[in-house]
């Protein structure tokens, strides 16, 4: 039955908008942040407070897994 | 400096974590300094707050829909002064005890500030991952002590919500793959245009992110993680978890239905609010039934919290303003009385050794002011009239009976009746004559024995949370002052 | 079946996993394959037929006029979703070994039977 | 396995090659696939290979842990820091303050190439610090 509800989901993606929003990051990109690799360019320049978190909770991983495994 | 203030209020604590586990000095210092440090210039916002601006700050400097941007607003600062000023007493209610070292401070004032840092963001992806932060920091302070019980009710607590943050997350793919932005505001303009075009996919996000925010929150169905945690963790990890941890998942919750998928049409459509007051009916019903049965204390105080969190959804639920003020008004009444009691039951577990509720016979002779207390705090729960509890509460049955819903104040009378009927017991519990006093008596001598200091730092906090709900119960214009202008931002959405 | 619903499937098995299995690392296993399948449906979206890798040309004068770029917005974001899948497994996987040491036993039956 | 050389000597002589991908992928990460993170997970891979091969005690007297531990720390400080530098120099923080330089050569894209290098570092020293906390509570390597 699951099977059936997830085939019946028919998601149409390309929404017209949806491509003006892309098309600024394809344009600009490389304009605004130097960097010719887009990945890069938005996870350390126009996203780069999200990676700041990301590393703060890997940071808290390492801290978890060593705090749990120290004592006893 | 002085227009920088919304980040630095996040990044301040983070920072001042990291010093402290580095160098290890003057860590209590640390921590007191940078939360009033934050709590300072939170309140510096306070008066254009007021006044109805609305605070953005554009991380990286790329404007709204583009990056990563922080929004202040009159529910944000809301929710952020309470989370703010339950962990300043959490701190402050830790320093006498000398387990915690300068991994528990690190991971508080992690928690801390990341909870202030999801309730400021104003993207949904950015939402996720600092949700995240405050997961894993969860699940680290329940495991602190590292006992066997405590290591299962957090891996219990790291499944279910894993599970249910992957469900956000795919909640939030399917809005990003309609709408192309991540930004709450552009995707809630864009949205009647999808619905129109494809309704099942933004139901869809919807019901992923009620169910994910629900096992943040406990919603009955999703609550098996709730007692376990909750009971289990070091008192003042347990304070935080209640008062505030919860009222994140419920602030993402508001920010979501309200804020996003808040159109006229999309919500007559989907009819969400429908499904608040029915969870929260059920919610409400279970957390006051399951609490009665508990025989351990903070289990039922663990219980209570649920009993009370189906009490705020059915007065957002109602969709009507008394009822929207009435639960903002109890999330901030919720946070202060059950903190507060949370650091009761520490006192009295820790004073006399035991968890069940029988064992604290004569505990009201031994240490009244605690005891009184904990009466006045419980009286506040129950809803009876000088105390902030029975505004909210009383506010929240005003609008369901405006709303056309009588049976729903009948349902929120009767469960009332059994919150009283559990915490009763405990009070008469408290002030009855003890039945054997051997093993009682000789701990609580050790315990007068402590330094001075100690019994300050543990019972001040206290006392200056119950005088805040006993201040808001007798002045609830005052608190109603800070919530009226949060009120008009869900109402505002709505009529919109 | 495109690759949105394939995604949907996986979650829906790893779903299964957490939810039926006994053994706790079976359950981390699931989680691991829940993880897996949201990165699968965030790139699923941001595929756009006949895309290329969003690299750009060194040189400006070969721009992207008459190439088509796959969105590169999902990647950057799968990036630090990975990482936070890594850091929750490694939580996970820290808590069970701690828990094995105290209970000699991962099947969750016995766990919680006491 | 423990005393096999083959696999010391082998371990030993690729170290270096090892480390040199994992940064070129870090200094590259604004101009071709990869970044930061996998330049640090591909220079963890490297201790771990040490450590698989020559047992840990060996590994801890290159590399110690505490030393890693604080590398750590001062990498996400370095992070906020230079995320504060935006907000001394005038901008929001975060900002990409640093002349953003010609387009496809190694020095541009500004502030992008410290914080592939503190991601790198900072996910180095807690993928190896990970492993280790895994290892010496098992302690059989």
């Amino acid at each position: 039955m699951t099977i059936l509800i997830i085939g019946s989901i028919r998601p149409e993606y390309v929404n017209p908008r949806n491509l003006d929003y892309i098309n600024y990051y394809l344009e600009n990109g490389v304009k605004d942040t130097g960097a010719i690799n887009l990945v890069a360019s938005i996870y350390l320049d126009y996203r780069a407070y999200d990676t700041l978190i990301e590393t703060v909770v890997l940071f808290m991983a390492v801290i978890g897994v060593t705090f749990i495994l120290s004592k006893g | 400096m002085l227009n920088h203030l919304p980040i630095l209020i996040i990044i301040f604590p983070l920072s001042i974590a990291f010093i402290i586990l580095l160098f290890k000095k003057y860590i209590i210092a640390l921590s007191i300094f940078s939360i009033v440090f934050s709590l300072a210039s939170l309140l510096k916002f306070a008066p254009s707050v007021y006044k109805g601006q609305i605070i953005s700050y554009h991380l990286g400097g790329w404007p709204a829909p583009l990056g990563v941007s922080l929004l202040i607003d009159n529910l944000s600062f809301f929710f952020a002064l309470t989370v703010l000023l339950i962990g300043m007493m959490v701190i402050i209610y830790s320093i006498p005890d000398k387990k915690y070292n300068h991994n528990y401070y690190f991971l508080l004032l992690i928690l801390l500030s990341s909870m202030v840092g999801t309730i400021f963001t104003a993207d949904i992806f950015n939402m996720y991952i600092l949700y995240d932060l405050v997961a894993i920091a969860t699940y680290l302070l329940i495991a602190y002590y590292q006992q066997g019980v405590a290591l299962k009710a957090s891996f219990n607590y790291l499944l279910m919500s894993a599970v249910g943050l992957s469900l956000f997350l795919l909640g939030v793919g399917s809005l990003y793959a309609m709408s192309g932005t991540l930004h709450i505001a552009s995707i809630s303009e864009q949205l009647p245009e999808i619905f129109a075009h494809n309704p099942q996919i933004i139901i869809m996000s919807l019901v992923l992110a009620i169910t994910s925010m629900g096992i943040k929150m406990a919603m009955v169905p999703l609550h098996g993680w709730l007692p376990d945690a909750h009971s289990l963790a070091p008192s003042p990890v347990s304070a935080i978890l209640s008062g505030v941890v919860v009222k994140v998942g419920l602030y993402c919750l508001i920010r979501l239905i309200f804020g996003l998928f808040s159109t006229e049409k999309i919500l007559i459509n989907i009819g969400s609010h429908y499904i608040l007051m029915i969870f929260g009916t059920i919610t409400l019903l279970f957390g006051a039934m399951m609490a009665f049965t508990q025989i351990d204390l903070k289990r039922m105080l663990a219980y209570s919290t649920i009993n009370q969190i189906g009490l705020i959804l059915i007065g957002l639920g109602i969709n009507i303003h008394s009822g929207f003020q009435g639960a903002l008004f109890h999330v901030l009444n919720h946070a202060l009385l059950k903190s507060a009691l949370f650091f009761c039951a520490g006192i009295i577990i820790l004073q006399s050794g035991k968890r069940k509720i029988h064992d604290f016979a004569g505990y009201g002779e031994k240490n009244p002011l605690v005891a009184f207390c904990f009466v006045v705090l419980s009286l506040g729960v129950i809803g009876i009239p000088p105390m902030n509890g029975f505004v909210s509460k009383f506010l929240i049955c005003l609008g369901a009976i405006e709303a056309g819903y009588s049976i729903l104040a009948l349902v929120i009378v009767f469960a009332s009746l059994i919150t009283a009927a559990y915490y009763f017991r405990v009070i008469q519990i408290f002030y009855s004559e003890p039945i054997q006093s051997n093993s009682n008596l000789s701990n609580i001598d050790v315990a007068e024995n402590s330094l001075f200091w100690d019994k300050f730092f543990r019972l001040w906090p206290i006392y200056i949370l119950t005088g805040f709900s006993l201040m808001l119960g007798i002045l609830p214009s005052l608190g109603l002052s800070l919530v009226r202008p949060a009120v008009k931002i869900l109402l505002l959405n709505i009529i919109k | 079946m495109t690759p949105i619903n394939i995604s949907l499937l996986l979650f829906m098995i790893g779903l299964y996993g957490v939810i039926s299995k006994n053994n706790l690392i079976k359950k981390i296993i699931g989680l691991a394959i829940i993880n897996a399948s949201v990165v699968l449906f965030f790139i699923a979206i941001g595929y756009r037929e006949g895309g290329l890798a969003p690299i750009m040309s060194h040189s400006e004068t070969v721009d992207s006029a008459n190439q088509i770029f796959v969105n590169p917005i999902p990647q950057a974001l799968m990036l630090t979703a990975i990482v936070v899948s890594i850091s929750l497994t490694a939580v996970a996987l820290a808590l069970v070994v701690k828990i094995y040491s105290k209970y000699k036993t991962l099947d969750v039956q016995k766990l919680y039977e006491e | 396995m423990k005393n096999s050389k083959i696999i010391k000597t082998l371990a030993q002589k690729l170290l270096p090659f090892i480390f040199l991908f994992g940064f070129y992928l870090t200094f590259h990460g604004h101009l071709s696939p990869g970044g930061g993170f996998q330049g640090g997970v591909v220079i963890a891979t490297a201790i771990i290979l040490l450590t698989l091969s020559y047992g840990i005690k060996e590994t801890e007297n290159r590399f110690k842990e505490k030393q890693l531990r604080v590398l750590e720390k001062f990498a996400i400080l370095a992070f906020i820091f230079l995320g504060l530098l935006g907000i001394f120099f005038g901008y929001p923080f975060l900002k990409n303050f640093l002349p953003l330089g010609q387009r496809g050569c190694i020095a541009s894209a500004g502030l992008m190439i410290p914080l592939n290098l503190v991601i790198s570092i900072k996910v180095a020293a807690g993928m190896t610090g990970i492993f280790y906390a895994l290892v010496k509570y098992r302690g059989e390597i």
